[in-house]
């Protein structure tokens, strides 16, 4: 439905670079990618509103590179709704209607079914400046999805909601793709949306995609040191393979299967780590169990993360702040360390 | 919880402080006091100088209402030729980067900066029988030297600048996403600006168009050299004054100044916005 | 992980925007450079008239130099008064809040609004003798009609705006932190004024003060009132104008424009600030 | 060192109503609260920048009330330092010196040692707008202690700075006040900030101070509805108490000692509550283990809250967002938790 062919823009002191990417009929996915990456730009050029370097934007089949963004049959939802202000909420959602070229038979069932679909029935004919965050949100969508555009763009569409209204808003999404058959690509740097609404995602960083691929691969398989890093795989350390062994600096590690070829790096997430404080839970570790000397302890909130030192190896374990604080867990201790050797993953 | 700024540490970064008498408070108000006094002092003794039966008898001089009232229309004449004119250009400064942009917003503070006769002696160079231009509009049966399209040709270039600024800052500050919206829903550039732009920006361009009313209603020195005839307000006080003296001058200055007191008040009034973008 | 907008977003609400041709674009274009025309094409004209001789000539004319010196000494020194005066007032319009602030700031922003002889004749109305304060300045020596007292009265009265507001606008963008942690240091507030406030918005200052004195050179309709001698630059152009015509008023008022542009220039290099406070 | 005595504050929209706080000569004490709490106002107030309406306020015995600020002897850090920005690091440092009333020997001896231990001597001659924001902090500090205060106030120090300055930032505070006997109260929203520099904490909210006391205190038995809310104890139900057992609806759970006099709520923090997914360990629970039905499950970043329902209380637990991806807990099924005695409140 979407496709992006080696697009190039450049901003004066920002670039993207041969951003490829290709969002299928019918699919939810997620762009994502650490603040100032670009994740909004790449929106902006396929709305249409930014000026293109280099490279092809298709929609729905059509070569769009050179059109007006009001040729694009685009909708877009921003993180603050830029809603028409002076305009009922009736009206916003109307707004598009008189440019629509498709048949009137089809408006007339398509807005009150989606007016009612996002429950917006009671505020028609309300002002848009008084609503709560998650009703200018379900305004916006309807506003965008009226003029039934063949792809819908959320550029982080959660961040400025209060927490209740984004759980709410969530599910709004969720049934808009799965019971009106949205094409959706949305832009965010949450993995807790991403993780509940992706199909498909792409890690962006810089103006470059970094990966892209279903959840599993993005998040189990980091496939450079940024995408392990920024998805939270902190303990990436280079090592050597030998079958099912990773060696790392005095310390040697089992994995689950072999590594892949070329493989360089081991990469571990903090919550894979297990201190072991109490008695052994059977099968901890599944064979990894090594011993280490506890270094500096950084507080998070309500977890906390714990530095381990393992040989010549410094690794970040988390443990809840409640263990840590209840003297369970002491800088400068030995304690015993376990790990799963499927969730050592090889890079 | 990592929200950082703190609403209450704002508010006192308002001016919300404690007040203890100092020397150098003492000397801050005393000079404080003086400025104000010598605005409002002078202005006030000119006002009721003049008796209420002087003041009857001037508003009721047909020359006066003529004066007053060619003041009026024609600097009104000259904010419609600036919103007209003048809107699409405060729009491409407010949307649009490009090369020698700076450059542009200069010209349009020149009026400003230029001296009064100067903008008079400019604008008869342009308009005298010595230049083509000039002649070509005089061909056309068009005089400026000493006809009331001079004035509105003078109002306008002193006025122009009031109103492309004051225009510009309020397309400024419609954020370009909702322009962007529009566009993505199929509304073409021109359908965005009159079903948006102009919607959200129109106390903007009447208040500009208010500043240019006002700033045409007190012009002298360019009129006077290209228009003593008809003669406007102002050039009727200057006139008054060196003829008849200091007392003749008064009353009709006190009108004028009424009339400026009508627009300073609706500017004030059309100025206070509701603030509609976060 | 959870900072709201994006870097590039903010930069795409800069105007970055792709530019199509249509007829809505042309309409604009058009009639935006008919207004850098109209504003630009007298100016130019009246600069090249006037014979490279004539220029010279003028500007020999000691009679001329007198004018324009006057102008720009009276104008300075309006300014510097301004500075001394306006200082304390505009520091205290940034600061402090209370009761009839709104109304204060009113009256500074009414010389602006204020017809040019009618500001003239408002000055005449207080410095008169038939006015107890006239009696007592006259008493004490001082002649405000027809004097460079005069004159500096009047380009005070209408330069006083231009230099509070900017100055104010300068005090408002120091952070009010930083003025307390001067006082928690152990500075007075005198102190923290001219060790901290004074430094920090020096730049607005200076930048207030020019434009102060450019709104003083340029004033005509004020001047021509409450002094026609001695002569300063705008009343020399409209004798020359009213007395001899177009032609020999040109070089005069070529070389007033370039006093003015020069004031201009200097503006435009002291408002490029660096940005200290993020 | 600094005594509130029912400090009044009236602003418009905003309060500070009846603060009382006592901070001992050489404590490090923090108050902590959510954004608009009127934190900042508090030391402002101190500082002497607000009128206050009623009240009095105290440094090392003096009544401050009526001085202005250059006479109160109180040295003020802010978030974002308000260096001076026209003076290199050595004159902002030395800028309040000439004021000091002390002898200029102590001067001579103190400020190079305070230059030396916060590391600034390389700085000296720089200007400040170049600094990183850790330098800043330190050059806001040096400059704040160079005058000798009575009391140092901290205005959210580390909020503005990057995560590895923070750290570092944190240590350089524990320095200042363990070496330096720096009498401190600081400011902020942050729990790990608190947990790691307070030696007493107030909690403060809408203008009132909610509850004082140790770490301990208030962590650990919040007095009021907000406080346990605001510590994140987020289970925090009405009960009925009887000797050492607490009465919920539908379930009864015991405690580790006898509840106090007037209890009326019970409180549990997420993550106490524990998912019982592979067979228990051992001890598990201390007596205290029920059946719950799993509800709606909220994603947070590494941990995930899921809802629980048992008897007929809705409790809230934590998970680390691995166990609950790799399908070990689902909506709707029925779960085994458990809760240590010792861990459950009552208030």
């Amino acid at each position: 439905m979407i496709r992006l062919e080696s697009l190039h823009v450049t901003l004066p002191g920002f670039a993207l670079q041969s951003i490829d990417l290709r969002v299928a009929a019918g699919e939810f996915f997620v762009l994502i990618g650490p603040t100032g990456a670009g994740k909004s730009l790449v929106l902006e050029s396929i709305v249409g509103v930014v000026p293109i370097t280099r490279g092809r934007i298709f929609v729905d089949g059509r070569d769009v590179t050179r059109l007006p963004p009001e040729r694009r049959r685009i909708g877009i939802v921003y993180q603050d709704q830029a809603l028409f202000p002076h305009l009922t909420v009736e009206k916003n959602i109307a707004y598009g209607l008189r440019y629509g070229c498709r048949d009137p038979q089809d408006r007339r069932r398509r807005v009150p079914a989606l007016v009612k679909r996002l429950a917006l029935t009671h505020l028609l004919g309300r002002a848009v400046t008084h609503l709560s965050g998650g009703e200018k949100q379900r305004v916006a969508l309807a506003r965008a999805l009226a003029v039934d555009p063949a792809v819908l763009l959320l550029d982080e569409p959660l961040s400025a909601l209060d927490p209740n209204f984004r759980e709410e808003m969530r599910e709004v999404l969720k049934d808009l793709h799965r019971h009106m058959g949205v094409t959706i690509l949305m832009v965010t740097h949450d993995f807790a949306e991403t993780h509940c609404l992706a199909q498909r995602v792409a890690l962006i960083h810089r103006g470059r995609i970094e990966q892209s691929g279903t959840l599993e691969d993005v998040f189990g398989r980091p496939a450079t040191p940024f995408a392990a890093e920024f998805v939270g795989m902190r303990n990436f350390l280079p090592a050597g393979f030998e079958g099912r062994k990773a060696h790392l600096e005095g310390l040697t590690l089992h994995l689950a299967r072999p590594a892949p070829e070329g493989a360089r790096f081991v990469g571990i997430r903090p919550e894979d780590l297990r201190i072991l404080t109490g008695p052994p839970p059977p099968g901890a570790g599944n064979g990894n169990r090594f011993t280490a000397t506890v270094g500096p302890v950084t507080f998070r909130g309500f977890t906390c993360d714990v530095g381990l030192a393992a040989g010549g190896v410094r690794l970040v374990a988390m443990l809840p702040s409640g263990e840590f604080l209840a003297g369970k867990v002491a800088t400068g201790e030995q304690v015993s360390v376990a790990v799963d050797a499927a969730k050592i993953h090889a890079v | 919880m990592n929200v950082p700024g703190d609403a209450t540490s704002a508010a006192s970064n308002r001016a919300v402080s404690v007040w203890r008498p100092d020397l150098f408070a003492g000397v801050a108000l005393a000079s404080s006091l003086l400025i104000v006094a010598f605005i409002l002092l002078p202005l006030i003794e000119m006002v009721f100088q003049p008796s209420a039966a002087d003041l009857g008898q001037t508003i009721r001089d047909p020359d006066v209402l003529r004066a007053i009232g060619l003041s009026i229309w024609a600097s009104a004449a000259a904010a419609v030729l600036a919103f007209a004119l003048g809107t699409p250009l405060a729009y491409l400064l407010a949307r649009r980067s490009f090369p020698g942009k700076k450059l542009v917003e200069s010209v349009i503070d020149l009026p400003i900066m230029v001296p009064h006769p100067v903008v008079g002696i400019a604008i008869l160079s342009m308009a005298g029988r010595d230049h083509w231009l000039g002649r070509l509009i005089g061909a056309l049966g068009v005089r400026v030297m000493g006809s009331v399209t001079g004035i509105i040709v003078v109002l306008l270039f002193v006025g122009l600048p009031f109103y492309i600024n004051t225009a510009k800052n309020g397309f400024e500050a419609i954020p370009l996403r909702i322009e962007t919206v529009s566009r993505s829903l199929g509304a073409s550039p021109a359908a965005t600006f009159f079903r948006i732009t102009v919607p959200l920006a129109w106390r903007s361009m009447v208040v500009g168009m208010i500043m240019c009313t006002a700033r045409a209603v007190s012009e002298f020195g360019a009129i006077v050299i290209v228009a003593y005839h008809p003669m406007t307000a102002p050039v009727m006080i200057y006139e008054r004054f060196s003829a008849y003296g200091l007392k003749y001058s008064q009353p009709v200055a006190v009108w004028l100044i009424l009339v400026c007191l009508g627009l300073f008040v609706l500017l004030r009034a059309f100025s206070i916005k509701p603030a509609r973008f976060p």
